[in-house]
């Protein structure tokens, strides 16, 4: 099992990573694997960040960001892609999980501007909202903590199915308050199915704080409840949120479920609709921007070794020119026909 | 053919198809040993193992939630609701995301899945244990929704329902469980989804009716004949699809129509039907669309006086129909 | 009297009326120091403070329930949901419990709460931020329904639901919220629950609206009024109690009815008025009953053209009154 | 706070009170209490299996027994009456529960019999089920778990009315599943309020045992995820369950929420119309019967002294007098009048 990681953010913002002394390549990774993940957590960002500007420019109508939350996103997609056998119900503020598990760029344009081929609904929902059976992925909607039972539901499929999927569900702060996350979590232990419930906690739903939602300090604490394990891990540290999640995995596959609990950042406002400062002490956000997902593992592996400045560089080039093509192609291409309202209401 | 109750119809149709296709399972409160609280799924542990009949806890949203998750990897649920008043917690999973699911992937996922509902009041289960639920389903597109009357009906439809690759809620009146029996073949049969039955054919006046009061309305027509008025009665069987065709043909013939359901009368299924026929057969009415329905209470009181007041019976329906034919 | 536009009459209603009744409170995600998330709470949580606007954890079955039982209290809760499509988990409470409660404990316990729900499309919502869920409540006893279109008609009526001893559901559409403004009159005043609004006098067809569609019935009378054709628009802005006399009386003169509504057409709240009409006003009836209302798809898609192909508008609206005209 | 206390029954049938030696008056108590609510206590139990058997005779429609459970339901109720402000939410099983708040026996066989003067609902609910407001007792519905947000929400605006009533609110260890009780039990956390949960554990829900209910031994210990405190104590001994309510409301009042698992044993089936052989094992219930509560009661007040065995069979004898009279009462009276089916649909 994982062992009990800390977690908190440090109060004076400084990266939880820089405690970590002489960064080795963790066990089960090659050195390709995490330049591939950074060039694709590189790629959401600048992905994220386009989709912002778009908003205010009214191509994109609406966007949830995940900035801030890329850490334990692709950690846990990375530790699910070495397994090879699992399956993913995230969230909506998933972005870069959603991209990095093997979108195109052009495709993610697509879905934010409600195109025709946005691979997730083919338009008909919010972004990146549906499935992407090719990269095994299910979110059907944004209704906070609808996804939970379902995670559950196939986890049990697949185990009458004769299958040994794991599956991952994701989920945030907010969500621990649904009475259908703990009827997930209640049903999931009896059944000890080979589910990781991963709890995205940026300390705020929307304007909310965590102490408007729970007396608890740690989320992950709620697994006992149930009479499963619950972890706290460092979510602005992809290495971290990887080596948990592969822990987890290995976990679940043989004893059933386990709570990770990733602490992160919402470095935007709750949706492209929200303006955060309403709420947010001032300062906070830029302190916590400090710990940059993104920029941490940049310097990690710098330090490692295994990137130079130059291929950093570049990589931030090209990312910035698929963004650029994509914003393109997606731009100048069709939404659904208006024919196509009344398609697949019903199956054949 | 072996003459059967509407609950042994049901039995019937969940066993047999579930030895017919691995994939079908069914979960729910007390469903194991315990059968079922209808007995529904009577033996079925025994036969088929805890793992394809599954006792979950008391969580009405996990119920159908899970059932959900597992259709996407392709299983068969059949997820029953011990009562038709407890379906509300499971709502969110029921109409605001199984019934989506298929038009938000764009067709990708499809959702395979039976939504057994033992629904209904006559039976002094006051405003709890009496619920009629059928139109939030009814309005809810996405989801096909089936409410047979008889045996036979009961079993062709839920073998349609379990092969359907759509969520099927599929609500079976309490009240006819027992009461009701009927030929049921011995060898395997089903009954489309979307076709009404026409029970009785008649001339003058056309009734619709579905589940429970159907029968109510049988015995109101042949009152009705035995003086003189000859009444077409038409079981639905399913409410969605609605068999417009056959409501409309038979109102055509008839020029009449009355609609019956146990359901409040406002906003209820029979509201559908009279607006459909005001629009698609206008010409061809001859008195005002009627309907016999249950009042706008929230559902039959436990008191046998109550109960006996709100509920549509034959008296009330001929006492309706014998207004009508006299316009 | 200032124009105002439709959220700042409903922020003012609240305002006045937590001002004039210290029962009243508010609950809700969001709805504390960010004034909910279209700020109809605004600014409130500095003037009442957080004890009685109170930021709720993200639970909406919570949410109604501790209202509904804070209202067994004495209390006047106003539990607000964020967005109608999130109504769902907290349907055992408000269909399942709170309609049930007068009527259930034979008048001893009274259930003065108000609803208030965002809801409908039109605003690139998609399947999860546009739905339209006023059938559901519609066809609940025990629950009063309240859908207005303007801001004078939803300041007045939103007070008269506060001041009410009964469930309100209060449905605001999203759309209206900025875009329709109107004169409000400054000082106090409430407007009847139950009461039809004739807002443009015809005499050749009644159409029948409510919400956000009732802008689009007016433009399309314009519209066939240039061509000859004077058109009677009612608002229905009640739901429930429905003012069917209203309605009944404007088609008994025009003899002609069109429902417009944005929500699904089949079993939607268009059906009963049909219905109603069929029944009650049938030998006024010069044409066949017309609809046109949202298409049976789980509410409208996110993409720019199939949403617009879901909406009732204008246009589609000025097309079925010409064809109904020309019958 | 109370303290923990054994709970489990002993696997032997063994008496938990016997373990307890020279039984003493319970503090805050006289010995005309104890006289009284063990009367109240026989008077349940008489009244209840009367029911059973009018249900059989074709009177009664439909019952929920709550026998075996009486000395949860009248020690709390005890403790709650000693304390003078406190407000009820009870769930379907509490028959001893509203029988002892204060009913006649008329009034409940008027109940149970759908008799018009039912004092719940005037016959239109499943007996004992609307409101009982002279008793400080709401219970809208027997749907499982529906009342918990409902006492929480009443405890809520008891505060903003400034008046300081502890919420009591019952319910089954099935119940614990519904994701409303998570969310109701969070609320109360969250917002300190003085609502004591209380968990009558039969270990069944119909024929579902507690182990496919949940993984946890005790209930109780799911308290921890809300940061409140949860104890299990016997709820065959009727002492026992009043001192800990009493330490309870004490708590309630001053700090917040309490959950408080009593440990009863369900002597009947589910209700009227389930038939329990099917599913429990032999001699369970036999073997529970041993420690029947009101036995129990009687046993501890011969013990300390403040009852005689004459004053016992005098109480019995009594009781049954009663339950005959009410019977015949009811039976005899009317059903409400058809007319009254419109009725309060919508108040005034
Ligand atoms: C059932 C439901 N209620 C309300 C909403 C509106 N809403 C969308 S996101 C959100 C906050 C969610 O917070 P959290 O779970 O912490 O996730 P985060 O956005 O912080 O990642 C709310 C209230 C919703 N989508 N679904
Ligand atoms: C929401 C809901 N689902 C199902 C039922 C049917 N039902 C009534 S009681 C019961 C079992 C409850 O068990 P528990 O909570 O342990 O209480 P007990 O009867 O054992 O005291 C069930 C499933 C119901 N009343 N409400
Ligand atoms: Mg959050
Ligand atoms: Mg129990």
């Amino acid at each position: 099992m994982p062992k009990k990681r800390t977690a908190r953010p440090q109060a004076n913002g400084a990266s939880a990573t820089a405690a970590r002394s002489k960064p080795q390549l963790p066990k089960g990774l090659k050195a390709a694997d995490l330049v591939d993940y950074y060039t694709r957590m590189v790629q959401a960002r600048s992905l994220d960040e386009r989709i912002w500007a778009l908003n205010r420019q009214g191509k994109v109508p609406i966007a949830a960001s995940s900035q801030g939350h890329e850490a334990a996103q692709l950690g846990s997609l990375l530790a699910a892609e070495k397994d090879g056998n699992c399956f993913l119900f995230p969230y909506y503020r998933d972005l870069a999980l959603k991209v990095a598990a093997g979108l195109t760029p052009v495709q993610v344009m697509m879905s934010f501007m409600g195109k025709a081929g946005d691979p997730y609904s083919n338009g008909r929902q919010f972004p990146l909202q549906g499935a992407d059976l090719p990269h095994k992925i299910i979110q059907i909607s944004n209704v906070v903590a609808a996804g939970l039972t379902q995670a559950v539901g196939y986890a049990l499929a697949c185990r009458m199915s004769g299958d040994d999927t794991v599956v991952l569900v994701y989920f945030g702060d907010g969500a621990t308050s649904q009475g259908e996350t703990h009827e997930a979590m209640n049903f999931a232990a009896v059944q000890k199915l080979p589910v990781i419930f991963i709890c995205e906690n940026n300390r705020y739903a929307i304007s909310t704080p965590q102490s408007s939602q729970m007396v608890l300090e740690e989320v992950a604490s709620r697994a006992a409840a149930y009479g499963f394990p619950g972890f706290t891990v460092d979510g602005m540290d992809m290495i971290h949120c990887y080596e948990a999640t592969r822990e987890a995995i290995t976990h679940a596959r043989s004893q059933g479920p386990v709570l990770l609990e990733m602490m992160v950042e919402r470095f935007m406002s709750h949706t492209t609709d929200d303006d955060d400062r309403r709420y947010r002490p001032e300062g906070e956000v830029e302190r916590a921007r400090e710990r940059d997902p993104v920029i941490t593992l940049g310097q990690t592996l710098l330090e490692i070794g295994i990137l130079t400045q130059k291929k950093v560089d570049a990589i931030a080039t090209e990312a910035l020119r698929l963004t650029d093509e994509a914003t393109d192609i997606a731009d100048a291409s069709s939404p659904p026909a208006e024919s196509t309202l009344h398609d697949s209401v019903y199956g054949p | 053919m072996a003459v059967k109750s509407v609950i042994e119809a049901v039995r019937e149709a969940i066993r047999e198809e579930m030895v017919r296709d691995p994939k079908v399972f069914v979960m729910g409160e007390d469903v194991g040993i315990r059968g079922g609280v209808f007995m529904a799924t009577q033996g079925m542990i025994e036969e088929f193992g805890a793992e394809r009949i599954i006792d979950t806890p008391l969580a009405e949203a996990s119920i159908m939630g899970i059932a959900l998750g597992a259709a996407f990897r392709g299983l068969r649920p059949i997820p029953e609701v011990q009562f038709s008043d407890f379906v509300w917690p499971s709502i969110n999973q029921l109409i605001g995301e199984a019934a989506r699911v298929c038009y938000g992937t764009n067709g990708v996922l499809q959702v395979p899945m039976v939504i057994r509902i033992p629904y209904g009041g006559g039976i002094r289960g006051g405003l709890f244990h009496s619920q009629n639920v059928e139109t939030h389903f009814f309005h809810t597109p996405g989801l096909k929704v089936v409410a047979p009357s008889t045996p036979y009906d009961a079993k062709g439809l839920l073998k349609s329902a379990i092969r359907d690759n759509n969520p099927v809620v599929f609500l079976e009146h309490k009240k006819t469980y027992r009461l009701v029996r009927g030929e049921v073949p011995d060898q395997d049969y089903t009954l489309p989804i979307g076709k009404a039955d026409v029970k009785r054919i008649g001339s003058k006046i056309t009734v619709v009716s579905y589940g429970l009061t159907l029968h109510y309305c049988l015995e109101a027509a042949e009152e009705l004949s035995a003086e003189g008025v000859d009444v077409e009665v038409v079981d639905l069987r399913t409410l969605t699809p609605l068999d417009t065709e056959t409501v409309l043909e038979s109102v055509k013939k008839t020029g009449k129509l009355a609609i019956v359901h146990e359901d409040n009368i406002t906003g209820g299924v029979g509201a559908e039907i009279a607006a459909l026929v005001a629009d698609q057969a206008f010409e061809y009415l001859d008195g005002p669309i009627t309907r016999i329905c249950g009042p706008d209470v929230p559902t039959m009181p436990f008191a046998q006086t109550l109960e006996d007041a709100y509920m549509p019976t034959a008296d009330k329906i001929a006492a309706g129909l014998r207004k009508l034919a006299a316009y």
